[in-house]
């Protein structure tokens, strides 16, 4: 039952990301387009290139569907509201989150196609900058919640949420989920104007449904968890719960989808340096901030 | 749920995802195949047909940042239960950790100042 | 009962990738078989009731063979495995060594004589919590070794890869 | 047959795998992923050991840390030298390490 | 007539679930546009506002849509993008009919805002109606068959001839799978590695990795469209450059060809019409500058930096830049009154302004792209300018001394010194445009008729007359939007002409070799479309 109510709400969220995303590119809110294009794109051919390596070709856009949707599960709507109650669930998070990585290094290696090839592995190097920066504040949150369980550590942030708590971890963590979900100015795997498409660029009908419901899913699944891990997930007075973890999930989606207009595309030499020699010091002045705070701080 | 039944949850979530995807797949495959026709499936390259193959030996030119990722990454194994205790614990929790980071921030001090740390 | 279903479900698969991994001509599937054979071992983990180590196993194993592909593209011959190349060596003598190998281990498996423990194990939350305690307290210096074993091979990696710039 | 020693049969297979591959490839990166699996065997045992022997000692968890953190670091070196040997012979493969050595 | 179904349908009998879906048609259409955004918006068209969505790759495009006469050379480039389009697939050819071995059109109009809306609205009734058709038949022309001479040359010479596995196309699995190791009786013995690699290059870290050729155009978004590069990619760094300009014309070509030179050369520079118009007419005799001509050439330039502008934007992935640009660009080409943009000037300068200080984009820009002064030799407009060389036309103008001109010059020699000259050149054009105006008096819009000026100043050239007996070859210059345009004009009595033109992107051309080579992709990309090189006025 949980996991149906769960599911009809993802659901629901992900859709309204599609709106939102088509809202952010084109300027135009029409709540019907999402469903019009997938449903055209269902009707058309989807092509396979020659001598492709179709195992990995296939399996991208599905390993990114369910890398996304595996991670989800673990995180909370409300009390009630989790469909998969893991002890390690932040931890579940990030570990379903490597398998993005994995997905595009597939499809970008699968059809042999240059631009591909180009796009996936600069996400393999995205990742390499980005992955610390994604389980080093959860570190932190964790710390604070004395366990890696979702729900806990919604609970921790009753008194405070984390977003104030640790800013800098919060700031960290929303960087690198924007460059998890490769939305600008992290898409350098899949630029239209520097690899025509890249990654996902030889993807046609079908296929790029399930590409297009992958990036979806993921972008809710990182605004969903910086709401759990940092903006106090369902808490909230007056709203019922599960609105509140869906408002403020909204909200997250709004800027991750929204910054990246008003930017130019970061190389990935950059987001790597920057994620080493900025990000990773200070995740951990964050992580040594978070320890001395519980160490001086009320019990 | 007992753990386990929650892991074959799990399990099941990524297999009817699986089986959404080829439920799509099977859906779009009744709508008619391909038409085959030439030069439709070669990649896209900007209008020119280039038929040669790309899987050639890549120069990744980030493998300063993937070696020492490889080590670095590592600490994340110890950092999460001690996470969980650090209260617990309390002031040797920090000390220990903090001598463990110092370590391996060292390492990466050293890797940025033989440039690891950049394009190669 | 889940728990054998898991085991040798995941036994078989991790067991299928593994093979997999050098019976594939091309780099990429070699390194990703190699990956996924490592996420059934962590499944498999998952299924021991070893939740925080097999979650661990699934994250860490997926980002290390990552990179891992990434120097079997740099460095092998022809990563594409679009001809037919010969990359082995003594390959009976392997065949052979590794068969008795694998049959004494599966011997010494089978006609072992565990003495299996009464007690039950323990959720996985205490686990966690538990193994961070051995960290902590017991396994002290162990922890603080691994960090400058870590250190060490930060520090040999870079002398031996990187290449100063003029 | 218990959950045991299923589990040890798959770590036996993985690592005879592991074994064969060590010792039959000539490439010096296809030699670690046998290492890497012969490895992850050693990494099954300890954990069914762990599970099925002794799960109250934490010990048994911490030495798959230590493990894993074995694999991790193999695998930093041993592509450290990869790439220094590739950038002074063109080649990662170990018979030719044997030719060129005279 | 309206025909069945699209050239493009896919092959099935249209039943049941399949005659609903085939209704359901996105409120925009994916569409990728042939010969490039830029030409599409240089002719006035939005393109979005027309109900498509311009996509990056034909794959994921459901139209083709080609503006304007595409030249032959393109032909090949264009087929091959059609063939790759997945089916249904629909043509929209806008302003001629000349798409060469392409099926017809499934939709056609003028070119203009208009008919291509009007030309939409067809393709989207004829896709409710005709996605699928059971007589569909493979689409085939000679440029998609493979070429046995260009095969072998692409083939590595480092692999074994055995090995080369026959690449049969069309056959979905090929190059899956196969077992090296366990292959029976392929036993390849034992091959050196040290052998494969000890020729190749080695790059700055000493590995020497093998290159991909790979092709960037002529319809590769990112990069102005006709301008065809390969490139041998080492790992994302740019090893080696091949430059062609396919849409360029030939030295020869100029002096041939009927009807009005002026009309033709200000249809063959989407950019540029009216600067290679005043061009020719100056060349052949035309009324001198008047405040008429500034008014139009700024405001061209204006929108041709903004066109510029919006390319870049689209480059970076800095989308607020490529819509504003691309908004202003149009409203500077299509029906701008003089007034109202004098009303709007300080919003268009508030766009101006805030593109420098976006957060990232000094950085992004710095240090890529350097030119020296001393590599440009012949090189002008911005790109000279913004190296700190004094070169622009204008100054030798009276009309614009008058006006209170004076070129905007940068030191750097960078991207970022190209983008904020042009930003710079962009607001000075626009206050000329408006003072040239003023002075000017003219009643009425003026941007938007601008048909009109050059209406007036077509009745001198009279080629047809033959009042004149052999005149002497003139020599004309003219400051185009990308630098400095010279004709010689030799008009004999039947009306053909012997040119001589020199072009500013002609100069350019050769530079992109040198700005690519040894950067990083993006970087390479970046630099190359920081000099705004218009293939089309390339003379060969």
């Amino acid at each position: 039952m949980t996991l149906v109510a769960y599911l009809l709400l993802v659901f629901v969220g992900a859709y309204v990301v599609a709106v939102v995303e088509e809202w952010s590119t084109s300027g135009r809110l029409r709540p019907t387009a999402p469903l019009l294009h997938g449903l055209a794109l269902l009707a058309r051919e989807s092509l396979t290139p020659r001598r492709h390596d179709r195992n990995l070709f296939e399996a991208g856009p599905t390993l990114l569907l369910v890398a996304a949707v595996l991670a989800l599960v673990a995180l909370p709507l409300a009390p009630g509201l989790l469909p998969v109650e893991l002890a390690t669930g932040a931890l579940w998070l990030n570990a379903a989150l490597v398998y993005v990585a994995v997905a595009l290094l597939m499809a970008g290696w699968g059809p042999d196609g240059a631009y591909a090839m180009v796009g996936g592995f600069r996400f393999v190097g995205q990742f390499i900058g980005y992955a610390m920066l994604i389980v080093m504040p959860v570190t932190a949150v964790a710390m604070r919640a004395e366990s890696l369980a979702t729900i806990a550590v919604v609970e921790s942030q009753a008194p405070l949420w984390n977003v104030l708590a640790q800013p800098l971890g919060f700031v960290l963590f929303l960087v690198a989920a924007m460059a998890v979900c490769f939305l600008p100015p992290f898409d350098q795997p899949v630029a239209a104007a520097e690899l025509a498409g890249g990654v996902f660029g030889e993807y046609t009908g079908v296929r790029l449904v399930v590409v297009r419901l992958g990036r979806l899913v993921l972008v809710l699944t990182l605004a969903l968890s910086v709401t759990v891990l940092f903006l106090g997930g369902w808490l909230g007075p007056w709203l019922p719960p599960a609105v509140w973890s869906l408002l403020k999930t909204l909200a997250v989606v709004l800027v991750m989808l929204s910054v990246g207009r008003y930017l130019p595309r970061l190389r990935t030499d950059w987001a790597l340096e920057w994620g080493w020699k900025l990000g990773i010091p200070l995740a951990l002045v964050n992580i040594l901030w978070v320890g001395v705070v519980l160490l001086v701080g009320p019990a | 749920m007992s753990p386990l039944q929650q892991y074959a949850l799990l399990f099941g979530m990524a297999v009817a995802t699986v089986g959404f995807v080829a439920m799509l797949y099977l859906i779009a495959r009744s709508f008619g195949r391909t038409v085959a026709e030439p030069a439709k499936d070669v990649p896209f390259t900007a209008g020119t047909l280039s038929r040669s193959p790309v899987w050639v030996r890549y120069h990744v030119r980030y493998y300063g940042f993937a070696l020492l990722f490889l080590a670095f990454d590592m600490e994340m194994a110890y950092m999460y239960p001690w996470a969980v205790v650090y209260r617990e614990v309390g002031m040797v929790a920090l000390l220990d950790m903090g001598v463990f980071l110092a370590i391996l921030f060292l390492g990466l001090v050293y890797g940025w100042s033989q440039a690891a740390l950049r394009r190669q | 009962m889940i728990q054998v279903l898991f085991v040798v479900l995941f036994g078989a698969v991790a067991i299928w990738f593994a093979y997999k991994v050098f019976t594939t001509a091309s780099m990429m599937r070699s390194a990703l078989a190699l990956l996924f054979s490592m996420t059934a071992v962590g499944a498999m983990f998952l299924a021991l009731q070893a939740e925080f180590l097999g979650v661990l196993q699934i994250m860490m194993m997926a980002s290390e063979m990552v990179v891992m592909a990434l120097f079997m593209i740099m460095y092998m011959m022809n990563p594409g495995g679009l001809a037919a190349m010969e990359m082995t060596h003594q390959k009976r003598l392997s065949i052979a060594v590794a068969v008795v190998a694998g049959l004494l281990a599966v011997g010494a498996a089978l006609f072992g004589g565990w003495p299996l423990a009464t007690e039950a194990v323990a959720a996985p939350a205490g686990q966690t919590r538990e193994l961070g305690l051995e960290i902590m307290e017991r396994s002290m210096l162990v922890f603080e070794t691994a960090g400058v074993t870590i250190l060490v091979a930060m520090i040999a990696t870079t002398a031996l890869a990187i290449r100063r710039p003029a | 047959m218990s959950v045991l020693v299923v589990s040890l049969i798959v770590a036996a297979v993985l690592f005879a795998i592991g074994l064969y591959g060590a010792l039959s490839q000539t490439n010096l990166v296809m030699i670690m992923m046998g290492v890497e699996l012969m490895l992850a065997g050693a990494m099954l045992n300890v954990v069914a050991f762990w599970r099925y022997l002794h799960p109250e000692a934490y010990s048994g968890q911490m030495f798959v840390l230590v493990l894993m953190t074995v694999m991790a670091l193999e695998m930093a070196v041993g592509f450290g030298v990869a790439t220094a040997r590739f950038r002074s012979r063109g080649s990662v493969e170990m018979e030719e390490a044997v030719e060129l050595r005279g | 007539m309206i025909r069945a179904a699209v050239v493009g349908a896919r092959n099935a009998a249209p039943r049941g679930l399949l005659r609903s879906l085939a209704l359901v048609v996105p409120p925009q259409l994916d569409a990728f546009v042939l010969p490039g955004m830029d030409v599409a918006r240089a002719r006035g068209l939005d393109v979005e506002s027309a109900g498509l969505r311009p996509v990056a790759t034909p794959r994921h495009a459901a139209v083709l849509l080609i503006v304007g006469e595409l030249p032959e050379s393109l032909w090949d480039a264009a087929t091959v993008v059609y063939a790759q389009m997945a089916r249904p697939r629909a043509i929209v050819a806008l302003g001629g009919d000349g798409i060469g071995p392409l099926p017809g059109p499934d939709a056609s109009a003028a070119m203009g805002q208009a008919g291509l809306e009007g030309a939409i609205e067809r393709v989207r009734r004829l896709l409710r109606t005709g996605s699928w058709s059971q007589e569909t038949e493979p689409f085939e022309a000679a440029a998609l068959l493979p070429k046995r001479r260009t095969r072998r040359k692409k083939k590595k010479p480092a692999e074994p001839p055995a090995a080369e596995r026959p690449s049969n196309d069309g056959t979905a699995n090929d190059g899956a799978m196969h077992h090296g190791a366990m292959g029976g009786g392929a036993d390849m013995g034992f091959m050196s590695m040290v052998r494969l690699t000890q020729h190749l290059p080695k790059g700055a870290d000493g590995l020497p990795m093998e290159r991909v050729q790979t092709p960037f155009g002529p319809f590769f978004p990112g990069l102005p469209s006709g301008l065809a590069l390969t490139l041998w990619l080492d790992g994302d760094t740019v090893a080696q450059v091949e430059v062609a300009s396919p849409v360029g014309s030939r030295k020869s070509d100029l002096s041939t060809g009927s009807g009005d030179l002026a009309e033709r050369w200000s249809r063959r520079h989407p950019f540029a019409p009216a600067a290679y118009r005043r061009l020719v007419e100056a060349a052949a005799g035309g009324p001198p500058l008047d405040l008429g001509h500034v008014a139009a050439l700024e405001l061209e330039r204006a929108a041709s930096h903004l066109n510029w502008l919006a390319d870049f934007g689209h480059l970076l992935g800095y989308a607020w830049l490529e819509r504003h640009a691309a908004a202003w660009q149009r409203r500077l080409r299509t029906g701008c009154d003089l007034d109202r943009l004098a009303a709007l000037e300080p919003k268009l300068l508030a766009v101006l302004q805030r593109v420098p200080r976006t957060p990232l984009l000094a950085r992004r820009l710095t240090g890529v792209g350097v030119l020296d002064a001393d590599e440009l030799e012949g090189v002008g407009g911005p790109v000279a300018r913004a190296a700190g060389l004094v070169r622009d036309a204008r100054l030798d103008e009276p009309r614009y001394r008058s006006l209170g001109f004076e070129p905007v010059v940068r030191p750097e020699g960078d991207a970022l010194a190209r983008l904020s000259v042009r930003l710079d050149e962009i607001r000075r054009s626009v206050t000329l445009a408006l003072a040239a105006y003023r002075a000017h008096g003219a009643a009425g819009a003026m941007g938007a008729a601008r048909p009109e000026v050059e209406r007036r100043s077509e009745r001198p050239v009279e080629p047809g007359s033959g009042a004149v007996v052999d005149p002497p070859a003139r020599a004309a210059r003219i400051e185009t939007p990308r630098g400095v345009a010279a004709l010689q004009l030799r008009t004999n009595g039947d009306g053909a002409a012997e040119a001589v033109l020199e072009t500013p992107s002609t100069a350019v051309l050769p530079l992109v070799e040198k700005l690519a080579v040894g950067q990083e992709l993006a970087d390479a990309l970046v630099a190359i479309s920081s000099l705004d090189l218009s293939p089309w006025e390339v003379v060969q």
